[in-house]
């Protein structure tokens, strides 16, 4: 008998196939604070997206209405649709805990569990979902491999994961993430707290990542997005107005040859 | 400035989306919930009244709560998953725990309500029991001796122990000494000290001194007692004022002393009333150490500095010790009246924090 | 090499003294005690931290806190075994589960019930909760019998009076401290933590779990040992309820217990000489062991991640 | 609106007699003698007229010799008011009746006591009573706290079972004492099971509490089981009738109190009063006054005035409240003591005209409210319990003890006692108490009323509190969203 | 006669002269973590100097050791010398108050008294400081159109300081700091957490300020550095080395011809 939680789950579609995340006509408020309107976008599976702009203007908000992170907040309120291989992630039959699992999330503030160890921090999502495995170490060395931390940490998966340094703390949390197998990992300033080096590792960590998971990533550093990204997309906000999307394109055009006169001004430092 | 007015909106304002309300409740979620609801219920009835020999309404509420929540759990699972029936389960245990804290409350305001209101008299304030005794009746009671000098007590023993305890807790969060440690655990241990303890000890330094009973011994006793409460009360609300608010009367050149006046006492100024009214409650239904050093009276004594002094608490405990029926009645009053003052200053005090509230 | 200004300098030290007295005051109510105390002790020596039985002069000579302090802890643990896990549900409510409008309010309510005077509690459990404890206490010495503290003791067990019912009631009292300190902690518990284990598909209780509970342990030590000091001290509700009993038995639901503080305010009016003495020996040495316990309780919180938070 | 023609003296001591105290403190309140006095316990009391923070204490039991703590002021005793120890009781009879006439022997009261006994149905409890009762356990009651009750009884026991007495003393490793202001219990060999509750309110709310007071029996003041309309136990006296705790029992026992050398008292011959009447457990409190320069005069004279005013007038309430009024001769000691006060006035005669203290006056027993004169059927043969069972009979469901002396009892029966005529009460020319029982003093409709205000007091939560209930529940409400509202009408940016 | 108070502020020289602060050999801890490392730089007086560098090298602790906030930060220490116009901020007859009036710090996040109102709040510097004003009204309305405040605030004076936008908390942080009319203004991510307008206006305010007041301001955003600054310091930190300045020069050289490669590095992006 097919348990009626794999029903559920299964309304999202394959749970490991290439993922492609659709937004339609995506708006969201606090309160009565109208803070995105009208953003339309789609995330190709398999690729890399950015999303650039000034501070305010609704990226993380953005971001975080992809994954259903959004309606956490007190007050919070959205419109339009996200899809999920085309399946609507705010439909009736599916579960916010589902989506999240798919899609998971980076922060720009490293936020491992403290009082876990390593090990535990990267087995964490599957004790919090309810996912068994056979071999934890496997999963451990895997998503360390792959968040390029195991030869770092490899004899001390037993130290608590609060006494790594900024860097690590974060590759850690891309471990973590990776542990439950999402289809899409969504990254708000990964690097912003970091120092170079940090950076520089974390930034080919998503190059390797990008065959299976596909990735949308914040970034206040245009020289990151350029690296990084193959589709890039430019948020900005006026006073009173809902933020949105200026223009959307493929990162190369939008740092050489943007359609909009304020994409050039902001990729080029005059504003933001 | 710029002119530009984005397209998208100006589009916006027009089409008015419709919000999504994403919740993680189903309807059929409300089936499961009133189906456990019903179901341990009925087996609740069946065990509780037809098998086991139990009786009483709280029982049976406790019982079918249990039950209710194992059929939830159950049922959940069975059709979402382990996960989600512990994350519904507890949520379940969560709420329901929390909003039955309130029923011995009520019971409680209740009880005493039932038995203090019937036979409180208006008179009852503005007389005093220097001439009712245990055959007046019931309806002859006098409290003005015992709230006056209530209230002259709670206040000045308010005035001692409320700036010593804010001094403190300033000098445990702000100042930050070398005493703070020992002054820490020390009030913590005040508060495991028996209250009559309190009494005694202003009884052998003040009263047997030669200084007699009086409603500022008192007040000095119950301030001792209260000192704990104030003190560490004081202590978290202070800790909750943000340090930017500290940094930045300090980056203005404000010396440290100012920056406490000016800016972290009004700050903390609703967290300050809530201490002050902790300190209260827990001094107002004192009786022991009461006796000591008010020692009660049937008159109003207007003087807290010199002769005995009544206290509500003090007249209600002893009038409860009566063989009188009367007098037992006479007691429910006074607790009422006393409970019912104690009640009107926390709303007061709630409402001066919510006008200050932004 | 901090220079402060004279008007700083003052102020320091007014907040200081007040600290200070503060301490000395509380140090002059210990020292009062031990005072006071220590003849009965002398008089007695050892056999006073050993001697169950209760008969100081003119009853005999033979007095000791042993069972004294058994029902002070007994009584005590009772009611935080009852209210921590309470408070913590509370604590989570308004933190985590309720809908925001109601969060206040509940606090509110749980605050009220700090401002119900104790007598009032003691004179409700004893007219309305105790009578009604009886049936419960008697199924759980029948089916739960097995177990040393429900065991019955003769054969024809009372219930009523007891270290149960008491604890019961004080822990209504214990709850509105042991909540308020709980629900600080937790709401102070980083929010990146949170949204780390919802964004890796967590439930709310699964972050619950994995967040709020690990990083309040410390808040939860401390607000617990706040209402520890609370339920030690607590004297005239276990009054009203218990009957004294200077015996230490395993039994928590049958008739008999008297912790510490209500001996004194019962046989307080009675009592002179050495056996007032004895008395307050009796209170000092229930000020020593809440010292103790303070001390280590504030040891354990300081390790802890939220220690700072709600250091006691 | 006080009338300090006086300066305010204050006294404290025994809880025992604070209700009579409290009566005549609030009567004199009218004359302008302002007394306080505050039941603070009888030996705290004694401690505070020690280090003098009070002007007079009232005790059961007189300072230890030598005084602990150490008297510097010098003292008389006094006596105040006097009192029966009753027992209070809740049994049902096996056919569900609530049992409201049982009778004790001393020997049988003592063993409950020391806990020789543990069940109703033991053979000497059954003898003396005559019927069945249920089988099971004895729930003793007594008193926690220190006090004057517990004095007065167990001075009782120890003075009529003294070796029952002394070997259950010894198990409770207690020092061999005539008396005890703690009865000892909770201990193996030592009334194991016994419950201890503070304050006779303690005990009594217990034994008439449906949910735990079954099979329990406690010792209090008389007036504790009225209240609640419960039974007390008849005792057997030395003329071996079955008597009550009623005001006028006690009075006459209290006949035969002696006083030692330092003015304490003597009850040996009260627990042994020949009277048919006599109730034995009675007993007597003191008020202690200085006598010394501690006192100021004018003080002394308001303590005077008190005095005076309690042993004559004063003790016309003293039934009411629960105690019995002292007889002649007790008035003559406390006068006799009240002379040594500094400033005191000069007491007046003892007689009807200047004394109208019940006793002397003879209007006994037209005083009317709950003065329980009266007995169990009576004269009963002490010979078993069988031979009452006729006019016990008669008692049966009017319920409260010493109603029923009407039905069996003449005025002219009561012989023995040189009487006056029914309905009231005289002072002979020896000084002898006449009392007549000339029928039930409580009615049915006091019953009634009584009934409704012990209901009122030791009920629990009835369908008639829900309104109250629902009162306090919105008192919550408000008291909670109160400020919310409020918070929305003044409206916030 | 010449109260002693003002002897000991007139140590620090004359309240109102144009302002040069210079660090020397400066060196910061936190307990035992050496956290910054001989820093020698000077802030030329009317002008704007900016602080750039990434996330944990020490340009906070360096702002808060030139208004001697530094000292308040427990187990904290420092060496060095920090001289305004010449004279010794640390020096021995001179008070950290008087220091902190004349140097004065916008924070990151906007930290208004909530407990005052608007106008309370500018005033409140000047209560706490124990200074005395005849026409407090003018001075409000001063500080506020200095801000770039009054427009949007003259009605709205007695509201509370809590009850107002980001930027305009912000803003109102910054007229606060000027009603004592400091010397040196010092800004720590002035505008992190504001909106694009917001920060179009704070940027505004600083220009016109930088007339009469010395600014120095720490921002992760080069683009704002670029626009806002005069000269800019680059702090650059080693894992395991206290934290230190790479290169000091003017904005444009950083921005287009840096000396050092880790400065060209992070200006354009290749980490941080
Ligand atoms: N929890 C919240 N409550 C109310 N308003 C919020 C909340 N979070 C964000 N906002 C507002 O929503 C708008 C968009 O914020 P968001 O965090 O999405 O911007 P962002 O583009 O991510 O900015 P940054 O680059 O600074 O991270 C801002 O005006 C912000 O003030
Ligand atoms: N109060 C403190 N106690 C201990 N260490 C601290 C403290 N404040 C900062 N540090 C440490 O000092 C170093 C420098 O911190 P600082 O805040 O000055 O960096 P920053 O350059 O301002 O970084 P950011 O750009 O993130 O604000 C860091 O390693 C930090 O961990
Ligand atoms: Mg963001
Ligand atoms: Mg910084």
């Amino acid at each position: 008998m097919v348990r009626t939680e794999d029903r559920l789950d299964a309304a999202l579609g394959d749970a490991h196939a290439p993922a492609t995340l659709d937004a339609e006509d995506v708006h969201a408020w606090f309160g009565d604070h109208h803070v995105l309107g009208d953003i339309t976008l789609s995330m190709p599976a398999n690729s890399i997206t950015s999303l650039i702009g000034p501070s305010g203007c609704g990226k993380s908000t953005f971001l975080r209405i992809l994954n259903r992170m959004h309606e956490l907040v007190p007050d919070a309120s959205l419109a339009g649709s996200i899809a999920l291989n085309g399946i609507d992630i705010y439909g009736p039959n599916v579960r916010a805990t589902d989506v999240r699992r798919r899609i998971g999330m980076v922060f720009q503030k490293p936020n491992p569990f403290p009082a876990m160890t390593v090990a535990g921090n990267v087995l964490s999502g599957l004790k919090l979902c309810g996912m068994k495995t056979d071999d934890p170490d496997a999963v451990v060395e895997r998503c360390l491999h792959r968040a390029g931390l195991w030869n770092e940490l490899k004899n001390r998966l037993d130290r608590p994961g609060g006494a790594l340094s900024g860097g690590q703390q974060q590759r850690l949390c891309i471990a973590r993430s990776l542990a439950v197998e999402p289809q899409v990992l969504l990254m708000d300033e990964p690097c912003s707290a970091l120092d170079p080096t940090s950076t520089r590792r974390i930034e080919d960590t998503m190059r390797e990542l990008v065959d299976t998971v596909t990735i949308v990533i914040v970034t206040h550093n245009m020289q990151q997005a350029q690296r990084i990204s193959d589709r890039c997309a430019f948020f900005n906000v006026d006073e009173g107005q809902p933020g949105g999307i200026v223009e959307i394109d493929t990162t190369e055009r939008i740092f050489t040859d943007p359609s909009d006169p304020r994409t050039a001004d902001y990729v080029h430092g005059r504003f933001g | 400035m710029r002119t530009d007015a984005p397209k998208l909106a100006v589009v916006v304002e027009h089409r008015s989306p419709v919000k999504i309300r994403p919740s993680s409740f189903h309807p059929r979620d409300a089936a499961v919930v009133g189906g456990a609801a019903a179901a341990s219920l009925a087996l609740t009835w069946l065990l509780y009244s037809q098998i086991l020999p139990f009786h009483g309404l709280p029982g049976f509420l406790l019982m079918w709560a249990a039950f209710d929540f194992l059929i939830y759990y159950v049922a959940v699972r069975e059709t979402q998953g382990r996960v989600v029936a512990r994350d519904r389960t507890m949520a379940a245990i969560i709420t329901v725990v929390s909003i039955a804290i309130v029923i011995p409350l009520v019971l409680i305001l209740g009880y005493v309500t039932l038995k203090g209101l019937r036979f409180l008299r208006l008179a009852f304030f503005t007389t005093t029991m220097a001439s009712v005794g245990p055959e007046s009746p019931t309806t002859q009671t006098g409290g003005l001796g015992a709230i006056v000098g209530t209230l002259e007590q709670v206040a000045i023993a308010m005035v001692i122990s409320v700036p010593l305890g804010v001094l403190t807790a300033i000098y445990l969060n702000e100042v930050k000494g070398r005493l703070v440690r020992p002054t820490r655990i020390f009030v913590d241990a005040m508060s495991g000290v028996p209250s009559i303890v309190a009494g005694l000890f202003i009884y052998t330094v003040i009263v047997a001194n030669g200084h007699g009973f009086s409603g500022f011994a008192a007040a000095l006793a119950l301030s001792i007692l209260m000192l704990p409460t104030v003190t560490r009360t004081c202590e978290v609300v202070l800790r909750l004022v943000p340090d930017g608010l500290r940094e930045a009367s300090l980056a203005m050149g404000a010396p440290e002393w100012r920056t406490t006046w000016g800016v972290i006492l009004p700050t903390a100024r609703t967290g300050i009333i809530t201490a002050m009214i902790l300190g209260v409650a827990r001094v107002v239904g004192e009786t022991a150490p009461l006796i000591m050093t008010a020692f009660g009276s049937a008159t109003l004594n207007l003087n807290p500095f010199s002769g005995p002094q009544a206290a509500l608490s003090l007249s209600s405990f002893q009038l409860f010790g009566s063989s009188q029926t009367a007098d037992v009645q006479r007691a429910w009053v006074f607790a009422f009246v006393l409970l019912s003052i104690v009640l009107i200053l926390f709303v007061a005090a709630r409402l001066q924090g919510e006008r200050r509230r932004r | 090499m901090v220079v402060r200004t004279r008007p700083d300098r003052i102020f320091r030290r007014l907040a200081a003294s007040a600290g200070a007295l503060t301490l000395v005051i509380l140090f002059l109510i210990g020292l009062f005690l031990c005072v006071k105390g220590l003849p009965a002790i002398k008089d007695q020596g050892w056999a006073f931290f050993t001697t169950q039985v209760w008969n100081p002069p003119p009853r005999g000579n033979e007095f000791g806190i042993a069972a004294l302090m058994w029902w002070t802890i007994v009584v005590a643990l009772i009611a935080l075994v009852i209210a921590v896990p309470i408070s913590i549900a509370a604590a989570l409510f308004v933190t985590e589960f309720a809908p925001r409008r109601m969060r206040r309010p509940l606090t509110s309510l749980i605050d009220l019930l700090a401002a119900v005077p104790s007598l009032i509690y003691g004179m409700w459990g004893a007219a309305y909760l105790r009578p009604r404890m009886v049936g419960l206490s008697a199924w759980l010495g029948k089916y739960l019998g097995f177990l040393p503290i429900f065991k019955p003791t003769t054969a024809f067990p009372i219930y009523g009076p007891s270290a149960f019912v008491a604890g019961v009631v004080v822990s209504l009292m214990v709850v509105p401290i042991v909540t308020s300190v709980v629900r600080e902690v937790f709401s102070q518990v980083p929010p990146g933590e949170k949204e780390g284990a919802f964004a890796l598909g967590g439930t709310r209780w699964g972050m619950v779990r994995a967040v709020v509970l690990p990083f309040g342990r410390g808040g939860i030590v401390g607000g617990s040992m706040l209402g520890l000091g609370r339920a030690l001290g607590e004297t005239i509700a276990i009054l009203l309820i218990v009957s004294p009993l200077f015996q230490i038995r395993l039994n928590i639901i049958e008739a008999g217990a008297i912790p510490v503080a209500p001996l004194i305010a019962n046989n307080f009016g009675e009592s002179s000489g050495i056996a007032l003495s004895a008395l307050l020996a009796a209170g000092f040495v229930l000020f020593v062991v809440t010292l103790l316990v303070n001390v280590g309780a504030s040891t354990v919180i300081a390790r802890s991640r939220s220690g700072s938070g709600v250091e006691i | 609106p006080a009338r300090a023609d006086g300066p305010a003296i204050l006294g404290a001591g025994s809880t025992w007699s604070q209700i009579a105290i409290d009566q005549w403190r609030a009567d004199v309140y009218r004359y302008g003698v302002q007394v306080n006095y505050q039941g603070v316990g009888s030996t705290t009391g004694r401690q505070f007229f020690a280090a003098g923070t009070v002007d007079f204490a009232a005790s059961e039991i007189p300072f230890m010799v030598p005084p602990d703590p150490p008297v510097s002021r010098s003292y008389v005793y006094l006596p105040d008011v006097a009192g029966g120890t009753s027992m209070m009781y809740n049994l049902t009879s096996p056919s569900g009746q609530q049992i409201r006439d049982l009778r004790l022997t001393p020997a049988t009261i003592a063993a409950i006591f020391t806990g020789k006994i543990t069940t109703w149905s033991d053979k000497r409890i059954e003898a003396d009573y005559g019927k069945p009762l249920p089988n099971i356990p004895i729930k003793v009651l007594v008193r926690s706290d220190g006090s004057g009750t517990s004095a007065q009884f167990s001075a009782y026991i120890n003075a009529t079972e003294g070796s029952m007495w002394r070997s259950f003393i010894s198990a409770c490793h207690q020092s061999a004492q005539t008396f005890t202001s703690f009865w000892p219990y909770g201990q193996p060999g030592c009334l194991q099971n016994a419950i201890g509750q503070r304050g006779s309110d303690g005990i009594a709310n217990y034994i008439a509490n449906p949910g735990l007071g079954n099979g329990a029996i406690g010792y209090l003041e008389a007036a504790y089981a009225v209240s609640r309309n419960f039974p007390v136990v008849a005792v057997k006296n030395a003329s071996g009738n079955f008597t009550l705790p009623t005001a006028a029992n006690v009075a006459i026992a209290l006949q035969h109190a002696k006083l030692h050398a330092d003015s304490t008292q003597d009850l040996s011959a009260v627990y042994t009063a020949p009277e048919h009447w006599a109730y034995p457990i009675s007993s007597y409190s003191y008020l202690i006054a200085p006598t010394d320069a501690s006192i100021t005069t004018a003080k002394g004279n308001v303590l005077g005035q008190f005095i005076i005013y309690l042993a004559c007038t004063g003790q016309q309430a003293a039934a009411r409240l629960g105690y019995s009024p002292m007889p002649k001769q007790l008035v003559q000691f406390a006068f006799d003591a009240e002379k040594q006060i500094p400033g005191a006035p000069a007491p007046p005669a003892i007689d009807s005209t200047h004394c109208p203290n019940p006793t002397i006056t003879g209007s006994f027993a037209t005083e009317g409210g709950n003065n329980l004169v009266g007995s169990v059927p009576w004269p009963q043969p002490s010979d078993g319990g069988g031979g009452g069972g006729g006019s016990t009979g008669s008692s049966g469901g009017s319920s409260i003890p010493g109603t029923t002396g009407g039905g069996t009892t003449g005025g002219g029966t009561t012989s023995g006692i040189p009487g006056s005529g029914s309905g009231s009460g005289s002072v002979g020319p020896g000084g002898t108490v006449t009392v007549t029982s000339s029928g039930p003093v409580l009615d049915e409709a006091a019953l009634g009323k009584l009934k409704k205000v012990a209901d009122s007091q030791v009920g629990g939560l009835r369908v008639g509190t829900a309104i109250p209930l629902i009162a306090a529940a919105f008192a919550i409400l408000l008291i909670v969203f109160g400020p919310f509202l409020l918070r929305r009408r003044t409206g916030e940016p």
